[in-house]
């Protein structure tokens, strides 16, 4: 490539003034992007990846961070610009993702505002004009009904809906580079390559540019020109992506790719197995065996949910009168057994963490029931809902905005321990420390505040936490999307050891198919609000009955350089939204069991 | 959300009669003779009983209350013991006398108070920080009287520029009604413009850090519309709990301000009212004011729920 | 360090943190400096070589700052100094006490009615209301009538006057923090009310708080003054800063000083306190460096 | 021309029966003539009346009447008149004017324009009472057709008629022409405006919004008198300052200072009562100890104002058996009053007494005066023209503000014959031998007389202020 680069970062080095010293963590980074190219960034979690990206971008909090090095964007340096010319860039020269879509989101402002505000600053529009153009976004990026969506606020959107409300922002204003940290972590396979195709698009007519930071190799395979591999806050390796791929030297580097779990490496097993572990020195991975039958079957079911339905009123005008209802839940039922892992896999917005919610009793069920160790959780009092909630542990889809901002690491895992009284403090962070360590993570990490770690730290700190209960249940909400591949093979491998140990029951929440095959018993699948196929994960992988099964198997990325390129061809189907009018007559439902256990919707 | 407005109109009526039970019952508490404090130095044993009688200072002081309640249902709030003038048009005499120094003062407040915390809190740290924490502070510690004399002596006696004290209706003359009033509404609104600014000031800043500023300056914003449009819209949640209050805070700064600038509102009869224990007008005042704090609070209410989102669905 | 060094390392360093952060905010030195000058100078001034503070002077009425009354004296020849001194306790226990009284009882009524709303939220906010609508004036007057002059008495009647906005503050804010997910997160892990308000609730809403509680000592302090001349608070000659400033008001032309005075001490205080406030805030936000 | 005054209150109801203010009476003394006026000396002077006899007995008075007065409605004023306001006075239910007028025992028209009092008992006071609101004659057409809300358009026969009046704002009154001396009324407008506060007023008057201010406070008389473009005037008052000493008033009486005349001797003459002139009234007020001013006709001269004693007010206490007393004086709780006390606290400390201030509003100070629940109390008394006003009441067995309930029939009798006789040197001999017995029992200590002081513009003239504090306006002349 003859061209100049549309980015260059030299020498970057970020820190951060933490407890009054400074402490780098991106130290001597470099790199170039070229036009039209995709350059993307992998590493482990806590590597520095967004540091960086949000280095180029100039929005760390001034006050307690420091950056050194260059970064030229089209020779000029961003660093020795002012304030003001960094506004000419930002949103428009370049535009972010942001990591974490919930608190990067305005709560008080409409979703359709905050994406046409863009419009209006950038690219002069007007209003109207730029409602329209918001609307269009909107559907580019496969929110059902974005007209009537626009006036949403994000509370209302699921996670994977936010995340897309972000993509739709940044590629607003068609800038001439991208910066997309871990986009489609929180989106369906399905999605997630529509997304993916809609940026090769942009790149194709505008020539953008993308720097892509993420923990999918397939992804990466697919999409990148060149790859560069971050670990502990330094580059280790750069290079064209085959290369990495096939002949990756750095140790990290061999680690990282020989951990990526495969779909379809489960064919012959019966049970969830553990993921190899890999040695990040040397790159080695020792081959797992396959963990012991653990599911409690012929028991009663530890959680059992039967016909559950959970709606949200949709008001509109100027006295807020119903006008219809979101049907996030729609009659559903299913058991889950000692010792087993439930996995639950859908569309973003098909109402997965809904479900979550409604067990846990966070949000008030419409109807149904909820049976739990025999208990109806539904009608459970004050001090039943505390025990209860001892039993059942739910780590939430969006850690950040989970944790207490004001309250350290240690003392948020350590602290349910405590108010459940499972020991003394003492014992509660030794064992908050041990959890910490567990996860991936170190104890000296204790004392630090919610926002001074990465996202997948942040991920990490939210699984320990509700470990720290030794529950019986624990719903698991994308709990291991921001893992890179390493730290997700460690995570899911104490997962799969706790299940073992203290015969723990999972409901898996996730969009990573692999991950999925590896660590369920059974497998459901959801959609707008119902449950259209269940079964063993055999049954379910090997042999999908139901239409959109079989799509979203299809759509799983592989990670292989020599899919590059490849194009879905954009969806065309026509998107399906849960908001019903008021008064909607819900179908009856039936199903077709196809095999033992297996049950797939078929009216 | 009509329903909630209309359920809070209803459960009002209660918190009404609770605080005239409260009022009258604390008044019944007070040392000093309504009569004998009306009389001054006229003292003649014959004329004060009859005044007992008159007043139904006698009777057992609930069929005190409920005679008063009888009366105020059907409109009538009793007569003044000081002036023999219906409380009611006492109440009306006076209440937009008040009202317009209350919205000057809020005026005033707002207008000063609320540029200055943000002005604070972005630049935080800064000169612009430090002399606008001075400002307001100086304007919260000056006392009213002070700053009322001093303006009295600089823009009226020296200057000439405005009318010393006194009162026009705004109905019969605007100009000068507004002349009249801007020295009081400015005092009584400095300590206000000090409260506004502080706690505008610490809302920006604790809106400032969360992320969603970042996106917003991603997307290139500039800093007016990151600050106004996106700070500052979500840092107006305790500003507007506290601008409700502090319209109360106005009524009781309000006696002394109307005290030195001899202007005939509310603040003033209530204390004359307190101190001759002229009791009728005390009730009707507690009870118009307390209107006044229940729609207050319930527009402060309504306006929360209305600019948090999340909270929409609880209307 | 060990893994267990670390833990047990934990809690010390979690509050060291805020504390470090303090010392090092210039602002909040400042600011705790001008506090402990004047607290230290009402706790010493029985020791201080200064004249009585009710010691009158007819041959000295006045009389503008000098060499002999380094303040000047007040209309009764008092040395304005000494009062000044003397006066400062009166005047800060007035503020802290007071708004302490409305800060412990106000703020955990807002916090409980915010967080249960309800028939809860309706109780204590419409209690509230009618506190707020009753003249500050009358519930005065009978305090001093019932409980006779005392400065304690009259910190419970500002305490108590204050105490509605810091309910009502509270309330609002823990309406919007309560719907945060990290709440909700707390308690899908079980934890009660109680804590879910005090550890989770309690320090997100605690900024406006401060910034109130720091205002309210200003207002406290002057009325103090007011009440201790409807016979409520400290009953002359005794002094204190803002009855120093009731009575200079009637000389506010002939000697300005007696008012300038106790207004910069009752300026300076405030100062103090915000200045400290602001330090604690930024202290207790970990997002802020 | 117009002339705007500054009142330090707001009048209550503007009708003569009802009213107990005194910036009330001021604004009467524009608006409605009574039937005998006071002079600057002090001396009952003919206003609507033009002449009066006292019959042998004292228990008859007859009046002969001014011609071709009319009051503001246009009805004539004559002895129906007359006797309609009396009688009003005296009936109406809400009439504040009964004690003032109970030695009537009725009152007649005698002729168009003479009017005959007849007493119960003789009563010489009477003719004081009638220089003030209880001889203000209203016109009978209003009077009838506005009964108890007179107040709300009150109509008199004085050289200003009523035009408005806003509460706590503004009184405006202007010129009646009819007015029987309207030869001598050079002002056409009058507008009386309530500013409580001093400064203010005084900031009023200079910034041009007003022209006369009345009670200015002591401290600005120096600045006023320094202003060139303002004239400074004062009068020392008829009233007096007092502190009231339970002497017989329920159980708080029971305490040495109540019980013991020696130790308010002692109090009394620890006090500096030219140095509390100087450093509260900046010398504009007049040391007492008496209920009449030294400036008085009425005044003991034998018993001149004392000077301060420590020494012998040592003794005193000694001979009581205390070297030290604890006494609570309560006050009312302006700053003026609480800088006195304080000055007589730190005075009296040097004696050996102990007092502690207790501050409370008027309202409080006034019924726990009534019900006797003090120790020392310090009020205030704005003065009658007739010495009898001064003392009397206060003093007597049955005096109706005998706080101190102090009672001796000697002095009872010498006050009774006081009020019986119209011969003023008869009168004077009983005040005397009564202010000797009450300087040695010294139930009430007197401490002084205030003083009236007005800061006027320079462009009023022939404006001198009254001893009883009104605002006379006939002959006042304002050039801008
Ligand atoms: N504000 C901060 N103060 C102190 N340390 C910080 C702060 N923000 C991030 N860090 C630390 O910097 C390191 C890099 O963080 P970064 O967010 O860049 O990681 P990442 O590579 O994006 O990881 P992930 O994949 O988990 O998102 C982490 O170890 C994190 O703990
Ligand atoms: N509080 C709410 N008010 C209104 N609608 C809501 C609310 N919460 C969720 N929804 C809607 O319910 C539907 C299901 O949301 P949910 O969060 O359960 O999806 P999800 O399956 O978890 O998706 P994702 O994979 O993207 O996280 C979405 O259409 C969402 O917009
Ligand atoms: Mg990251
Ligand atoms: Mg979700």
């Amino acid at each position: 490539m003859a061209d100049a680069p549309v980015l260059s970062v030299q020498n970057l080095k970020t820190s951060f003034l933490v407890d009054g010293a400074w402490k780098s963590v991106v130290r001597d980074v470099s790199f170039d992007v070229m036009p039209g190219e995709t350059v993307a960034i992998v590493g482990e979690s806590g590597s520095g990846k967004s540091v960086t990206s949000l280095s180029i971008m100039r929005l760390l909090h001034a006050d307690s961070s420091r950056i050194d090095g260059k970064v030229l964007l089209n020779g000029r340096d961003l660093l020795s610009l002012t304030e003001k010319e960094m506004r000419g860039v930002r949103g428009n020269e370049v535009s972010m993702i942001f990591q974490e879509p919930m608190t990067s989101l305005n709560p008080i402002f409409t979703i359709g505002r905050q994406i046409s505000e863009v419009l209006t600053r950038h690219k002069g529009m007007s209003k109207q004009e730029a409602r329209a153009e918001t609307t269009r976004l909107l559907e580019k990026v496969r929110i059902p009904n974005g007209k009537a969506r626009f006036d949403d606020y994000p509370h209302q959107f699921s996670g994977g809906m936010r995340q897309r409300v972000m993509i739709a922002m940044a590629l607003a204003s068609r800038p001439k580079l991208l910066i997309a940290d871990e986009p489609t972590t929180a989106l369906d396979v399905t999605i997630q390559g529509q997304i993916l195709d809609l940026i090769k698009v942009l790149q194709e007519e505008e020539g953008m540019s993308v720097l892509f930071i993420t923990h999918d190799m397939g992804v990466v395979a697919e999409i990148a020109d060149r790859t560069i591999v971050m670990y502990r806050g330094e580059q280790v390796e750069a290079g064209a992506t085959e290369d990495i791929f096939l002949r990756g030297r750095h140790p990290y580097t061999r680690a990282l790719l020989s951990a990526v779990p495969k779909l379809g490496s489960m064919a012959n097993r019966r049970w969830p197995t553990r993921f190899p572990i890999v040695d990040a020195t040397t790159g080695e991975a020792v081959e797992p065996e396959e963990v012991a039958d653990t599911v409690g079957k012929g028991k009663t079911p530890i959680l059992s949910v039967k016909n559950l339905t959970t709606r949200f009123a949709v008001r509109s005008g100027l006295f807020a009168r119903q006008t219809g209802s979101v049907h996030a839940v729609e009659n559903l039922s299913f058991d889950l057994f000692q010792g087993e892992t439930l996995s639950l896999v859908g569309e973003s917005g098909c109402g997965k963490s809904t479900t979550g919610r409604s067990i846990m009793r966070l949000v008030e069920p419409t109807d149904g029931e909820i049976y739990l160790d025999g208990y109806n959780v539904l009608q459970l009092d004050q001090i039943g809902m505390r025990n209860m909630r001892k039993s059942v542990q739910m780590i939430f889809q969006d850690p950040f905005s989970s944790l207490n901002p004001r309250m350290t690491a240690g003392a948020s895992i350590a602290e349910p321990f405590i108010k459940h009284k499972l020991g003394t403090t003492r014992e509660a962070r030794e064992k908050a420390a041990d959890l910490l360590e567990r996860v991936g993570l170190s104890a000296s990490m204790m004392n630090r505040y919610p926002h001074e770690f990465s996202g997948g730290q942040r991920q990490r700190i939210a699984i320990a936490r509700a470990l720290s209960l030794d529950p019986k249940v624990i719903v698991a909400d994308e709990s291991v999307s921001a893992l890179d591949v390493s730290v997700k093979a460690q995570v899911c491998n104490l997962l799969l050891d706790l299940q073992q140990s203290l015969n723990l029951a999972f409901l898996f929440i996730s969009h990573d198919m692999a991950v999925v095959e590896r660590m369920s018993h059974r497998v459901a699948v959801m959609y707008l609000g119902e449950i259209v196929e269940i079964g063993p994960r055999a049954a379910v992988f090997e042999n999908p009955q139901h239409d959109y099964t079989k799509k979203l198997i299809a759509a799983v990325p592989v990670p292989d350089p020599a899919r590059r390129g490849i194009r879905r061809g954009l969806a065309d189907d026509e998107l399906k939204s849960p908001v019903r009018p008021f008064g909607y007559e819900v179908p009856s439902r039936r199903y077709r069991e196809v095999s033992a256990g297996h049950l797939v919707q078929v009216a | 959300m009509p329903v909630y407005i209309g359920k809070r109109l209803l459960v009002a009526i209660p918190t009404l009669i609770i605080i005239s039970i409260f009022v009258f019952s604390l008044q019944k508490l007070l040392p000093g003779d309504p009569v004998l404090a009306m009389a001054g130095e006229e003292r003649d044993p014959a004329t004060l009983e009859f005044l007992r009688e008159k007043y139904r200072l006698n009777d057992p002081v609930i069929m005190q209350y409920f005679y008063w309640l009888g009366g105020v249902v059907t409109g009538d709030f009793g007569i003044s013991l000081r002036t023999n003038q219906p409380v009611l048009e006492l109440i009306g005499d006076k209440l937009p006398v008040t009202i317009q120094l209350a919205v000057m003062a809020m005026i005033f407040a707002l207008v000063i108070g609320i540029p200055m915390g943000i002005l604070a809190a972005v630049w935080k740290n800064s000169w612009i920080d430090y002399l606008a924490n001075l400002v307001a502070l100086s304007g919260l510690s000056v006392p009213n009287f002070w700053l009322g004399i001093m303006l009295i002596l600089l823009v009226s006696v020296n200057l000439g520029w405005l009318p010393a004290s006194g009162y026009e209706s705004i109905f019969v003359d605007p100009v000068r009604s507004i002349q009249t009033m801007i020295m009081p509404a400015f005092v009584l609104g400095t300590a206000l413009a000090a409260q506004l600014m502080r706690h505008t000031r610490s809302s920006m800043l604790g809106i400032l850090s969360a992320d969603y500023i970042r996106t917003a300056r991603a997307k290139g914003l500039s800093p007016w519309e990151v600050i106004m449009s996106h700070t500052f819209r979500n840092a107006l949640l305790p500003i507007v709990t506290m601008i409700a209050l502090l319209f109360g805070e106005l009524l009781a700064g309000a006696v002394l301000t109307e005290q030195i600038f001899t202007i005939p509102g509310f603040g003033k009869l209530i204390v004359d009212a307190v101190f001759t224990r002229d009791y009728a007008v005390v009730q009707g005042v507690v009870l118009c004011t307390a209107v006044g704090f229940i729609l207050m609070n319930l527009i402060a209410d309504v306006l929360y729920v209305l600019l948090n989102p999340r909270l929409r669905a609880t209307l | 360090m060990t893994v267990v060094e670390t833990i047990n390392a934990a809690p010390a360093r979690q509050k060291s943190r805020a504390w470090r952060k303090m010392r090092a905010n210039r602002g909040a030195l400042v600011g705790l400096g001008i506090i402990l000058f004047f607290a230290i100078l009402a706790a010493a001034a029985p020791l201080l070589p200064i004249p009585d503070p009710a010691a009158t002077d007819w041959s000295a009425l006045r009389k503008a700052p000098s060499a002999a009354h380094w303040l000047g004296t007040d209309d009764l020849g008092r040395d304005i100094l000494s009062r000044m001194i003397w006066g400062a306790q009166a005047s800060l226990m007035a503020g802290v006490f007071s708004v302490a009284i409305a800060v412990f009882i106000g703020v955990p009524f807002g916090l409980v009615a915010g967080y249960f709303g309800g028939w809860v939220d309706q109780v204590i906010s419409r209690v509230t209301e009618a506190l707020l609508a009753m003249p500050f004036l009358i519930t005065a007057i009978a305090l001093a009538a019932f409980l006779g002059p005392s400065l304690t008495n009259a910190m419970i009647a500002i305490g108590l006057s204050a105490m509605p906005i810091f309910v009502r503050l509270t309330r609002g804010q823990v309406l919007a923090v309560k719907t945060e997910d990290y709440v909700e997160g707390a308690r899908s892990v079980g934890l009660g009310h109680v804590d879910i308000m005090l550890r989770y609730i309690l320090p997100n809403v605690f900024a406006p708080i401060i910034v109130q509680a720091t205002l309210t000592i200003a207002t406290a302090i002057i009325a103090e003054a007011s009440l201790s001349f409807l016979g409520l608070g400290q009953q002359p000659p005794a002094p204190s800063w803002g009855s120093m400033l009731n009575v200079a008001k009637n000389f506010l032309s002939q000697a300005p000083w007696m008012a300038m005075w106790p207004g910069v001490a009752i300026f300076l205080v405030v100062i103090g306190f915000n200045l400290l406030g602001d330090g604690l805030r930024d202290a207790l936000d970990p997002r802020e460096a | 021309a117009e002339l705007r005054i500054g009142l330090q209150d707001d009048a209550d109801v503007l009708d003569p029966a009802q009213s107990r203010t005194f910036v009330g009476r001021i604004v009467y003394t524009a608006m409605c003539d009574k039937l005998v006026d006071i002079s600057q000396e002090m001396k009952i002077v003919p206003q609507l009346a033009t002449e009066w006899n006292w019959s042998q007995d004292g228990k008859e008075l007859t009046m002969t009447l001014r011609e071709g007065v009319k009051f503001h409605d246009d009805t004539p004023f004559n002895a129906e008149a007359v006797v309609a306001t009396i009688e009003r006075n005296m009936t109406l239910p809400e009439s504040r004017r009964k004690s003032e007028l109970s030695s009537v025992e009725k009152v007649e028209a005698t002729g168009e324009h003479e009017v005959k009092f007849t007493l119960k008992s003789p009563d010489v006071t009477l003719l004081a009472q009638l220089s003030d609101r209880a001889g203000m004659i209203v016109s009978p057409k209003a009077a009838e057709e506005l009964g108890a809300n007179f107040g709300s358009h009150p109509v008199c026969a004085g050289p200003f008629k009523f035009v408005e009046r806003i509460q706590q704002d503004r009184i405006v009154l202007e010129k009646f022409q009819d007015y029987w001396n309207a030869d001598q009324v050079f002002l056409d407008k009058v507008t009386y405006l309530p500013i409580p506060d001093t400064t203010v007023r005084l900031a009023n008057l200079r910034s041009g919004d007003l022209d006369i201010a009345e009670r200015i406070s002591a401290s600005d008389a120096a600045a006023v008198k320094a202003d060139s473009s303002l004239t400074y005037a004062d009068v020392i008052g008829p009233g007096y300052m007092a502190m009231y000493v339970n002497v017989g008033n329920g159980a708080r009486a029971e305490n040495p200072l109540g019980q013991d005349k020696r130790l308010r001797q002692a109090f009394s003459l620890a006090i500096d009562r030219e140095a509390i002139n100087q450093i509260v009234f900046e010398g504009t007020a007049k040391g007492g100890n008496q209920p009449f001013p030294p400036t008085s006709p009425w005044f003991n001269q034998n018993l001149p104002v004392p000077a301060r004693d420590i020494a012998k007010a040592k003794e005193l206490m000694k001979e009581a058996g205390h070297e030290t007393l604890d006494v609570e004086l309560q006050h009312a709780n302006n700053t003026t009053q609480t800088q006195m006390m304080q000055v007589i606290q730190s005075m009296v400390a040097e004696a050996g007494f102990n007092v502690s201030l207790r501050a409370t509003e008027f309202a409080t100070l006034l019924s726990e005066q009534t019900a006797g629940n003090y120790q020392l109390s310090r009020s205030d008394w704005s003065g009658r023209i007739d010495p009898d006003g001064n003392i009397h009441q206060f003093i007597t067995c049955e005096g109706g503000i005998n706080d101190v309930k102090y009672c001796n029939p000697e002095v009872d009798q010498l006050l009774n014959d006081a009020r019986a006789s119209t011969d003023d040197a008869v009168r004077k001999e009983k005040y005397d031998a009564a202010s000797v017995i009450l300087a040695d029992d010294m139930p009430i200590i007197y401490l002084g007389h205030q003083p009236y002081a007005y800061a006027i513009d320079n462009g009023v003239t022939d404006f001198a202020p009254s001893p009883d504090g009104m605002i006379r306006l006939v002959g006042v002349k304002n050039a801008d």
